[in-house]
């Protein structure tokens, strides 16, 4: 039974007893184990998109009071199969006179922060790739390279738009790095650890009630990173037809297309990590650390949930909007969220007092935003056209 | 010849080569590349030498930051790369054999001492605790960190104001 | 964890003569600016090579530290550095290091 | 809370300055303001001071000095070898004086703002500077008594000295009809020269016992061990230290406050405003001087009977010479002055037979009546020159003379006309005479008791019996003059009817002017018994000081045959007065005692001609030196500047052609050429290729390197 509870970390430690038992030597074992562990999260990793290119359309579908793709067989079910058939099939261009290299070398980059950031993702307290004690900081320094992979991407295509939504994306994505760290911040603060395990360790109340502001700040800038409608001003098909994506066609996109869905797909499971808990449940974890990686996996589902929502919901913005929304609003805030958890973490030492006071001077931090936007806001609509037009270029 | 040691070698290869690309590369965008590349390796480095805090920041500020920021300058003077554009200037002769001399002491004075091998002791495993110390405590490196930030706001300011449109 | 010191330091030598010969010989600004960051670079190298092996003993920061600054001054040097350049094409039209020179007489 | 507050000791000077700096600063465009600055500053000394004051009363244990008090050492000068240890102390003679400079300041600030017309129109141009002036003043003496060393002392000193000469040349713009007649500027510039004699042989003294003790605080140099050496080492024969030094710093004190032979400045200081002479030439800045001698009596008392003769002599003669000159003088505050020189020799005259207890209760009592005196003189010139002024309102033309709101012949009958200046004046006087049961009455008669008893026993005398016995009776003179003055000035200037329509139409002052009056006439009416002789305050707090060096004064029980003698003769002054002036008021302004004292009178009137001795003795031959040096300076000197001069410029162009043309300018016409040549030659190097500059550096860094590698070769091939 007790076998049973725990079965990933015993078939772990199963298995290196076997190849022990075959006379492996030591260090053998662990690059074996190393790279069987790698393969696994990469399946995983992998399984999302088949997973989330139909859970997508239905829920949007559904949204959008539409059947959704309802031919291949269940339910439409299988129809990222049929995708990844149809792009597998595609001719493959390279435009011409443009660096042939570098349009290679995009798609390649792009997928690495993509699958990289899952070796730190905790699926349980030893089920998870490498637990290091800078696993925050860690996710963070590899996502900084999905940038350059769009830069890559948008340079070596030789297409303006392309170039624009180079642009574009190291404004966005620079941006919208900054309140991302910061709420990051504020979360290790409270869990004195960089580490993800330590921090879902820490959660004794999930953080994202401890800090709703971090916590939507750290949403927002999630969707913004992992260029998700309605910021998706990389790809907006409405202004730049796909953006860096415009050229390419066939397996190189669908590495892009793979890559995107992993990248929700981990930042899901970073969110849950970080505000709702990770693979913990109300002490479920504990009776049954088999279940742990079903938690994770739901809750990561619930965040894709949403943020396929947010698409639903919301229109897409403009771009010198979406670009003063992280520097004007976001950044400030999050720099305020990280002095209070300052304040609160030098107030006290109890996790409940600190979660008390910290919800307690969200609460009011999120009141007075609220009312501050609401006047600035008024301002700008009793302002005449001309000057409220200058007050959104500054 | 150990696992650590090959790791090494393979990092030292891609740091060199990326650096070489940089400075022999007439396409600038593939020069920014091959910065990247060294930059990477150099991160590797240093999770070699086991300070993963500066790996992780070499990737954020290296390669996130920097790098693409001179990229971003590359596309913002996208006319100079025509490949006409003649790429050293009349002393580079000279400054290859002065760097090349400079290697050269260099290399033998560090060949002639014999540092040693081994690193004296573990790293402690509270490391990011006593980093963070050290970087905040008065009798530590307070100042040195007070005027780093100082430097930066400075940077950021100077920087938004040379660059503003006039 | 049997890399010798010496190696870093040969490294972090080449690294820097190569940088160097970067940020001498290329007329393109914006390379000179990745020479010198190359340079930075290996002193990084060196400030952690001889912290990890020679420094930890004493259970002390300092190469850590200093590694920390010296990429804080990288980032500042970048941002004005390209700032600068940034500046000089927009008013020149060129990058090109040999074409400012209005302070020659 | 003792130590608290006696810490804070140095806020007392602290906050007039502030005061002053502000006012100077800032505030002097708004007189209001100005004016509530000033009186904040002082009433914040005062609040703190009587706090001060209250501490040491509830327990003088350790306080009394010399050998007492609590020191805050503020900061140190070091002077070479030693150190200048500078600070402030709080001790009970520091206290006592604390009970009365504060609150008298404060008295006369707020008489201030009703004097100088504040909101009428005839308001002083200079208003808001008359206000800084006197905090400026106010620092100046708060900061002396709290100090405690002689050079913070000399400081303050000096700072009032300053504020005096300001003071009385307030007016500097005025000027008199008659010539002869002295001028606000010449009075302060008499004045400051006077006092600066004094301070220049003050200094001496000081400096001398610098030199003497090593030390400057007053605790180290009144302790017994540096008196005794003092006192047993000889400057010359016949004269040891500590008499020298103790005469030398007496002839400051005589200085500051105008006794004999100085004493010529104080009377022609009354050209200040009459605030200035009630609190500067009358209440505080003339008892300096009794301050600093009762300060350094442990020096007198070692200086032995010779220093404290001269004080005593010196003191009693004053009181009495200038008790007779003011018998003959008609300009109200000119009498004040010479009875406050009097009152002053008194206590110098205390001091000097060792009654120390009782000079410095005189000087209290004295500060307050006489401040109030004058404030009343004040108060009634005042209202004679709004009188004169409504009067030449009233009828047009006429009377455009030379007229002197000073001269008591202009006056009279205004007791009906402003009765409370008239009233509390007549407090005052009673006071001052020492008519039982007021002030005056009692300090008085402690130092006449004190000089009778010393001469009736003789025993644990300072001095020689005979000589107590010779200050007794000039005391006792002085004290029936004074009397006899003091009435002539009430009678001539309250009783009997208005001689001029100035004096009919003078009206009663303003509020501000008249509350201090009355507030002031309540304490010289009742402080006194704080002294009365069976327990004597001042006595009980400050009497051991002089119980030194082998010298215990028996405090002087009551005696009734002095005191009664005391009080017949100032009834006696009394009734001489009145019989000649307030009998039949006089009517025509003319002094009865005119025709009957004949040339004594003039000579009276002209102040035993000192002003005129001065001129001869001192004054002429200094000019007719000055002269003579000038002459010598013309044709000697000038003749042979003008040889040497002439020599140079003949030199000087010989020089130039002969060296200056040929040599030096083609020398640096060449290195100007060779200059721009270099420079033409340089240009070479700068490319304004940065890289070029790069690059040299670069190599020379490398050549360095490699020298600097060559050089330690041995040493960096061993390292580890």
């Amino acid at each position: 039974m007790d076998f049973i509870l725990n079965l990933w970390v015993e078939l772990g430690a199963w298995a290196q007893g076997l190849l022990n038992s075959w006379g492996v030597p030591e260090w053998g074992v662990n690059l074996i184990s190393d790279i069987v562990g790698a393969l696994i999260l990469l399946i995983i990793a992998v399984m999302a998109v088949i997973i989330f290119t139909p859970m997508e359309r239905k829920v949007i579908a559904r949204m959008q009071d539409r059947p959704g793709p309802n031919r291949v067989w269940p339910y439409g079910l299988l129809q990222a199969l049929a995708d990844a058939i149809k792009m597998l099939t595609k001719e493959d261009i390279v435009p011409r006179n443009s660096d042939r290299a570098l349009h290679m070398l995009a798609p390649l980059i792009v997928a690495i922060p993509a699958f990289l950031v899952f070796a730190v993702l905790p699926w349980g307290p030893q089920v998870i790739g490498k637990d290091l004690n800078v696993g925050v900081l860690f996710i963070v320094a590899v996502g900084s390279i999905h940038v350059l992979a769009v830069v890559i991407a948008g340079w070596g295509s030789n297409n303006k738009f392309g170039l624009l939504s180079t642009f574009r994306a190291v404004n966005q994505l620079l941006a919208y790095e900054i309140p991302m760290v910061l709420c990051i911040l504020t979360v290790v603060l409270f869990a004195k650890t960089m580490s993800t395990v330590g921090i879902v360790e820490a959660q004794t109340v999930p953080y994202f009630v401890v800090t709703p502001v971090a916590g939507m700040i750290f949403l927002i800038c999630a969707l913004a990173e992992a260029n998700r409608s309605p910021v998706d001003l990389l790809e907006a098909d409405s202004e730049m037809v796909a953006g860096y994506m415009v050229e390419y066609s066939g397996m190189k996109f669908a590495m892009f297309f793979i890559a995107e869905y992993v990248n929700i797909f981990a930042v899901a499971i970073l969110t849950s990590t970080l505000f709702l808990g990770g693979y913990k449940f109300f002490g479920l974890e504990a009776v049954a650390p088999i279940l742990t990686p079903v938690i994770v996996f739901v809750k990561a589902v619930f965040v894709v949930f949403c943020m396929l929502w947010f698409r639903a919901t919301f229109p897409r913005m403009r771009f010198d909007h979406l670009v003063g929304f992280a520097w004007k609003f976001l950044v400030p805030l999050a720099l305020v969220n990280l002095l209070l958890g300052a304040l609160v973490v030098k107030l006290t030492d109890n996790v409940w007092g600190q979660a008390g006071f910290m919800l307690l001077s969200n609460i009011i931090l999120i009141a007075i935003t609220g009312i501050l936007v609401n006047r600035i806001a008024r301002q700008l609509r009793e302002a005449p056209a001309i000057k409220r037009i200058a007050a959104v270029e500054r | 010849m150990n696992f650590s040691q090959v790791v090494f070698i393979i990092l030292s290869a891609m740091a060199l080569i990326g650096a070489v690309g940089v400075v022999t590369n007439r396409n600038l965008f593939r020069a920014a590349l091959f910065l990247i590349l060294s930059f990477v390796g150099v991160a590797g480095f240093y999770i070699l030498l086991e300070a993963e805090f500066l790996a992780m920041v070499q990737l954020l500020v290296y390669v996130g930051a920097i790098s693409i920021l001179i990229i971003f300058a590359i596309m913002l003077s996208r006319r100079i790369m025509s490949s006409e554009f003649r790429a050293s200037n009349e002393q580079w002769l000279i400054a290859l054999v002065a760097a090349a001399i400079l290697l050269g002491v260099l290399l033998a004075i560090l060949l002639q001492v014999n540092w040693p091998t081994d690193p004296v002791a573990d790293i402690p495993d509270n490391l990011m605790v006593e980093l963070g110390k050290a970087l905040v405590a008065p009798d530590q490196f307070l100042l040195v960190f007070e005027v780093a930030s100082v430097l930066l706001l400075v940077a950021l300011v100077g920087a938004v104001i040379i660059a503003r449109e006039r | 964890m049997q890399v010798p010191l010496s190696w870093y330091l040969v490294v972090a030598a080449a690294l820097f003569c190569i940088g160097l010969y970067g940020a001498l010989s290329r007329r393109n600004a914006i390379v000179i600016l990745m020479g010198v960051e190359l340079m930075l670079n290996s002193v990084n190298i060196n400030l952690l090579a001889f912290w990890r092996h020679l420094e930890v003993a004493g259970g002390t920061m300092t190469g850590q530290v200093f590694a920390i600054i010296v990429i804080t001054v990288a980032a500042a040097e970048a941002a004005v550095g390209l700032a600068l350049i940034i500046a000089v094409y927009r008013n020149r039209k060129t990058v090109d290091v040999e074409d400012v020179d209005l302070m020659k007489l | 809370m003792r130590e608290f507050f006696f810490n804070l000791v140095w806020l007392l000077p602290l906050f007039p300055l502030l005061a002053f700096g502000i006012i100077v600063l800032w505030t002097n465009r708004n007189r209001l303001l100005s004016t509530w600055i000033a009186w904040i500053g002082i009433g914040l000394a005062w609040i703190l001071g009587w706090i001060i004051l209250a501490l040491t009363r509830i327990d003088i244990h350790g306080l009394v000095p010399p050998a007492g008090g609590y020191q805050v050492w503020m900061y140190d000068i070091p002077t070479g070898s030693t150190v200048l240890k500078l600070g402030f102390q709080v001790d009970t003679l520091t206290s006592i004086m604390l009970l009365m400079v504060p609150f008298v300041c404060l008295m006369i600030f707020i008489y201030s703002k009703g004097y100088m017309n504040f909101g009428t129109d005839q308001v002083d141009p200079r208003y808001s500077r008359f206000f800084a002036y006197i905090s400026l003043f106010a620092c100046g003496m708060l900061g002396l008594v709290v100090a405690n060393n002689f050079v913070s002392l000399l400081i303050f000193w000096e700072i009032m000295g300053l504020c005096s000469y300001l003071l009385i040349g307030f007016w500097f713009d005025k000027s008199y009809a008659d010539p002869k007649r002295i001028t606000p500027k010449e009075a302060g510039l008499k004045a400051f020269l006077t006092t600066r004699i004094g301070d220049v042989i003050m200094l001496a003294g000081m400096l001398l016992l610098y030199s003497q003790t090593g030390t400057m605080s007053f605790q180290e140099i009144f302790s017994e061990e540096s008196l005794r050496q003092l006192a047993t080492t000889y400057a010359f024969p016949g004269m040891s230290w500590a008499t020298l030094c103790a005469l030398l710093i007496f002839g400051g004190a005589v200085g500051k406050s105008a006794q004999f032979p100085l004493h010529v400045w104080l009377p022609d200081a009354m050209e200040g405003p009459t605030p200035v002479s009630a609190l500067i030439h009358a209440a505080t800045m003339v008892s300096a001087g009794v301050y600093l001698t009762a300060r350094s009596f442990p020096l007198f008392l070692a200086g032995g009977s010779e220093a404290l003769s001269v004080v005593a002599l010196i003191g009693a003669f004053t009181a009495i010479f200038s008790s007779t000159i003011a018998i003959a003088q008609n300009d109200i505050k000119r009498v004040l002055a010479y009875s406050t020189v009097s009152q002053l020799g008194y206590m110098f005259a205390a001091l000097g037979i060792g009654a120390y207890a009782a000079g410095v209760f005189h000087l209290i009592m004295h500060a307050f009546f006489k401040a109030l005196l004058f404030m009343g003189s004040g108060s009634v010139i005042h209202g004679v020159e709004h009188g004169h002024h409504h009067a030449q309102h009233g009828a047009h033309g006429h009377g455009e003379e030379e007229f002197d709101p000073n001269d008591m012949m202009n006056m009279g009958g205004l007791l009906k006309r402003m009765p409370r200046t008239g009233w509390t004046f007549i407090v005052g006087a009673l006071a001052l005479t020492g008519i039982f049961p007021f002030a005056g009455f009692w300090s008085k008669d402690e130092i006449l008791a004190e000089a009778w008893n010393q001469f009736i026993e003789g025993s644990g005398a300072a001095i020689a019996p005979s000589l107590d016995f010779v200050v007794w009776l000039l005391l006792a003179i002085a004290a029936a003059l004074t009397a006899f003055y003091t009435g002539r000035q009430v009678f001539l200037t309250f009783a009997g009817k208005p001689r001029t329509e100035a004096a009919e139409h003078a009206p009663e002052s303003t509020g501000s002017m008249t509350w201090p009056l009355i507030i002031l006439a309540v304490f010289a009416a009742f402080l006194g018994l704080s002294g009365t002789p069976w327990a004597n305050q001042f006595f009980i707090m400050i009497g051991e000081e002089a119980e030194f060096l082998d010298y215990h004064p028996h405090h002087a029980e009551f005696n009734l045959l002095v005191a009664g003698i005391s009080l017949a003769i100032a009834g006696v002054g009394w009734l001489g007065a009145w019989l000649i002036y307030g009998r039949k008021p006089l009517t025509e302004p003319v002094d009865p005692l005119e025709k009957p004292l004949g040339p004594v009178y003039t000579l009276l009137k002209n102040k035993y001609y000192f002003d005129e001795l001065y001129q001869l003795i001192i004054i002429r031959p200094t000019l007719w030196l000055g002269k003579a040096c000038a002459k010598f300076d013309r044709v000697v000197i000038d003749a042979i500047v003008n040889a040497v001069g002439a020599f140079g410029r003949w030199l000087a162009s010989w020089l130039k052609q002969a060296i200056d043309n040929p040599i030096v300018d083609g020398a640096v016409n060449g290195v100007g050429k060779v200059t721009a040549w270099c420079g033409e030659f340089m240009r070479a190097t700068q490319t304004g290729q940065v890289q070029n500059y790069l690059l040299v550096a670069g190599v020379t860094v490398l050549l360095l390197l490699g020298l600097f590698l060559w050089q330690t070769r041995d040493l960096w091939s061993t390292l580890f």
